[in-house]
């Protein structure tokens, strides 16, 4: 039995140094991707904020409603949370 | 009076294994936690709950026909309650910190070293005698290391149910001691003068970009590691919905209504897997021995690799913000912030924190994915 | 043009049964009721709609693959609807006035009499000729007494299916009845200086006593009656959730959402079962009336019993308070508040009411567990 | 290393088939409607989220077990999903325009034209090779013309399962192409000076009548037409919880957390039917045309329903209102206020095309109801 | 098959005038019937809004009125109830 | 057929005194179990709010003190992020 447990244990090895390294490969694509998109979209301009909303000029406004949407996001988890903390 | 021995023969007490009265008794024990040290109460609460309920004599909750029965066998043994949590948690997930800094995506992959190192630890554990898990068990334990709820339920019903309520109850225990596990850890690790590295502030993000991330992580995921598609695809489409600014009533329900809604039955019907002949085994130990090694793991190779980067940017980055990448949101950010404050109480690492924390999430899900592709059917 | 005639073949006109025009009408009435007299209308709306919609002929909402076939199958026949009911009922229930006053669980007690001696009534209705009660029967027919729906429908769909229909529109009915039914009884037994007695004002009751409450009483329903712990199981989840303060989350979401939902569900399913052949009968009539009885006999037998607790206590006790030992929350405790005012216009028993009648929940909860142990299963 | 080979052979690279990715594409392609362009995106977002996961290759999302599987199964293969969104439009729809001015309801009528004569249409397409459209496809093909979402999805799913995708894509694509359809029929069939007609101000409506309404349309459905109550009773159900006042909390649930957490779930299974053998096909190039017919002749009829109207009346009624009638709530209404503006600047007929507006829901679920008794069963 | 597919369009424009024509009767039906319920109830009425009002006024009031005392019960009961709990 | 009613008489009655017994057995346990439970946590107390807050007192401020730095530490991320998001 200690046999199968060791050929068990390659196994378990060999998922290891598989599985490491996949979630390092396919994180790292992502990272890529991500700064690829950065890129594209204008995000990583100096003053980022502005070529964005100029670029979507007319839903300046649903912007700055989300903004608020975001806002409100945010102090709904803070109401959350020192509800959960009391 | 022939009716009053009918009903003796009914009570609890006439028909209680001892096993019954521990389990109850571990139930009740999940209830205090929850309640009173506030762990993971959401989950643990209806965890605890059921635990008792399924245990009780003669009233039968998780017999054919039971409630829990019902609740079991339609939201977990299908997979769907956890797939909507994890929708939900997508919708309440701002990768806004992560997409500022997409390098932290390495820390994120760097803490799943505990969910693949304790699997081989489980084998391991193989050699002592009682135990006796198989590849499919030990994946399922070792998801652990994922902090990551939903991912660990969702692992365990597809690959060993049976021991899906030691598990489900070791991850959201773990997840709760996160402030008690990690600390020494990640003072262990780090110097001081790391400790106080200030971390310079994050660029601005814009709605597009978070609005396409959730696109472009289900895109590689599609391409690269479709078993993983059921746990990313539900979390981004969560954050599509949060992020696209269309279906703002939607990602409301998501996030709110729903979510709890299914948190009460997931808690429930997890609680059902927590009778007596599968829980109380040298397993469970051995599962909260593996989990606890599994967290540590993580948090210490998620610190390593801070610090490598740490190095490699000449010191641009404050190494215990690789503790977050476990996942354990927003736990796991707020421990780091609060680690850093002690050594520099100006330098909030809060928000620094979130891009690894977040990214954790990622990295359990594509481990989930990996397992299930290599190990599951 | 023969699709005209194949039209009109399938109109309702051409085949309508007279049966199925009645109960539509009953439908109909029940509508009228729920939305002019705000009988119950939370329930009564979907019931009456769901008897109209069950008896168009045609249409097939309860033939097999109809809408109202999968409700009914998937919540009643399961028993999960009136047990998540139920859990919403204890995230809205507030035991602090029964924890201040803990002898007003006699009088909860005292009420369920009326269950218990409807039981026997409708056995002794076998002598009319026309009517064949078993004793599961008679015994879902008396849980009526319960004054309570969810319990009613739970313990119904258990030992009477058939019967279903006809017990929780009676259940809803006298509970929309309330304030018709028990005045007179309550004046009948009592004297004018009995109901000008004041109370004395309850004790404060801690959080922490509210909190431990919802477990003591699943402690001992697991230990004593364990056939009762669905109902009194879910309802004491709900009311910790509600009480515990750690899940605040899930226990708003129970006492709303989730609720209406079932509750819309849950009153098209017993609307299904309004059907010409369970409910055009002579056993219907009987339904009616041993539910009056039952509602008369429960409000009196909690008022004798208030009255002999009066006595034993120096007259501390006003005995206007045993009618709220039926349940019918807050109705009953309404109720017993206006006729207090009748007779002593500075006296408000609103709060002392309150105390008998969620123990005339958790009475008529024990009551079922009691009936489904011994004439059940 | 064999785990990396196991690993790239469970890849979505390695699976793919060209018409899987043709169907991601066209998958985000509706993503991209919903989102940038706001085409119905409450409905396309989670459809074309659903599109894509349905075609996935390895992850089995519309397999046996898979969550598309279930989700597809239990909602609509049963019909509950379309009948609770109709239930849920119910509670949030106003009839108070349509009980002021009844006339409205014939311009509701003359708009299903579009429906029948598509079917014809459908039928016809059969002589170019490659269509094979039976009497059922082409019926559901048809309800595209009703301008409603949950009677086409509804209808499909019990005429003509396999098309349900290309039908429900198609359906919401042309209610949300309203403004760019709608105007130029409507200018083409009109003068200028019909266009300036100005209507005078519609009566108050009271809320017993309100109340009453839907009851009447439910009992003259029962009647005349079974086929179509689940369709028209759930709605009604749905209208009478939001005008009866007694249940405020279930209607605002009806239409809020309910309604959301269905549209979630019938997005994703119907994108679920967007499979390649089913929409890569010539049959959907020809519901696409169809559709634009139906929709194109449905407006047509509406306006010269109103023009004959108009006449009759002695040019008390705008013609352009007549458009309204296909229903796609509210936005025909919006497109006939602006087309209204544009001829006359202070001529506000929104509340005014209002009333054939939600004729024209209730006139395709008479013909839904119509084609079900006639071609279905 | 042309030959069955002019059988099923005879049969398609049997369902466009059938159905046409019963989507028209229905709705008329409708227009008669919403018509007569507007006279019973007293929608129709010159000044149609206050018949209904006064209607449900009495009701309204009288019921208004009564559950008023009973909320003014309600809300003392809970007031002392609060104070003796805090 | 009488007979059988006679003996399903007899089992209601029997059910009667047996339920009504249980019943008033059960709750009055809990009767004892609650007063019981009123003296340990300190319910009964003649201030019975002020050991009762004491009692919770003690982790109340402290975990306030501690929720309070959390807080202000997030609130300060939170501050500076959402300028950055302007
Ligand atoms: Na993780
Ligand atoms: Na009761
Ligand atoms: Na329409």
């Amino acid at each position: 039995m200690e046999n199968n447990i060791g050929a068990v244990l390659l196994e378990a090895a060999n998922l290891l140094v598989v599985g490491m390294g996949v979630v390092f490969v396919f994180l790292g694509i992502l990272i890529f991707l991500m700064k690829l998109m950065s890129k594209i979209v204008g995000g990583d301009a100096p003053v980022p904020a502005a070529p964005v909303n100029t670029n979507r000029g007319g839903r300046k406004v649903s912007s700055a409603s989300q903004d608020h949407k975001v806002k409100a996001a945010i102090s709904a988890a803070i109401h959350q949370y020192r509800q959960d903390n009391k | 009076m022939d009716g009053l021995a009918t009903l003796w023969a009914s009570t609890g007490i006439a028909n209680f294994h001892w096993q019954q009265l521990i389990m109850i008794a571990v139930g009740f024990g999940l209830l205090y936690l929850a309640i009173s040290k506030k762990f993971e109460p959401l989950l643990l609460l209806p965890i605890g709950f059921g635990a008792i309920l399924t245990n009780i004599p003669v009233a039968g909750f998780s017999a054919e026909g039971g409630l829990l029965y019902y609740v079991y066998h339609v939201g977990i043994d299908t997979g769907i309650f956890p797939l909507l949590i994890f929708m939900g948690v997508g919708a309440m997930t701002d990768f806004g910190a992560l997409i500022a800094n997409p390098k932290m995506l390495l820390l994120g992959a760097a803490a799943q070293t505990g969910i693949f190192a304790t699997l081989f630890g489980a084998i391991l554990l193989n050699f002592v005698p009682g135990f006796d898990f198989t590849l499919a068990d030990a994946s399922a334990i070792a998801i652990i290391g994922g902090a990551d709820g939903p991912t660990a339920i969702f692992l365990a019903s597809r690959l060993a149910p049976d021991l899906l309520g030691a598990i489900a109850v070791a991850a959201y225990s773990y997840m709760a001691l996160v402030p008690i596990i990690q600390p020494p850890i990640m003072k262990a690790l780090t110097s001081e003068a790391d400790r106080k590295i200030v971390m310079e502030q994050l660029r601005p993000v814009s709605a597009k970009e978070k609005m396409i991330f959730p696109l472009m992580v289900l895109g590689i995921t599609i391409l690269f590691l479709p078993e993983a598609t059921p746990l990313v695809g539900m979390f981004c489409l969560g954050n599509l919905m949060r992020e696209c600014g269309a279906v703002d009533r939607l990602s409301k329900t998501a996030q709110n209504e729903l979510i709890n809604i299914v948190t009460i039955f997931l808690g429930l019907a997890v609680g059902s897997k927590l009778s007596a002949d599968k829980f109380l085994t040298v397993e469970t130990l051995g599962i909260l021995a593996l989990g606890a090694v599994a967290f540590g793991i993580g948090t210490a190779c998620g610190v390593l690799m801070a610090k490598l980067m740490s190095k490699m940017t000449g010191g641009k980055i404050n190494p215990l913000i690789g503790a977050a990448g476990v996942s354990a949101v927003p736990m796991a950010a707020r421990v780091v912030n609060k680690v850093g404050l002690e050594s520099n109480p100006h330098n909030f690492l809060l928000m620094h924190a979130m891009g690894p924390n977040v990214a954790g999430v990622l990295g359990s899900a594509v481990a989930a994915g990996i397992l299930l592709a290599l190990v599951g059917g």
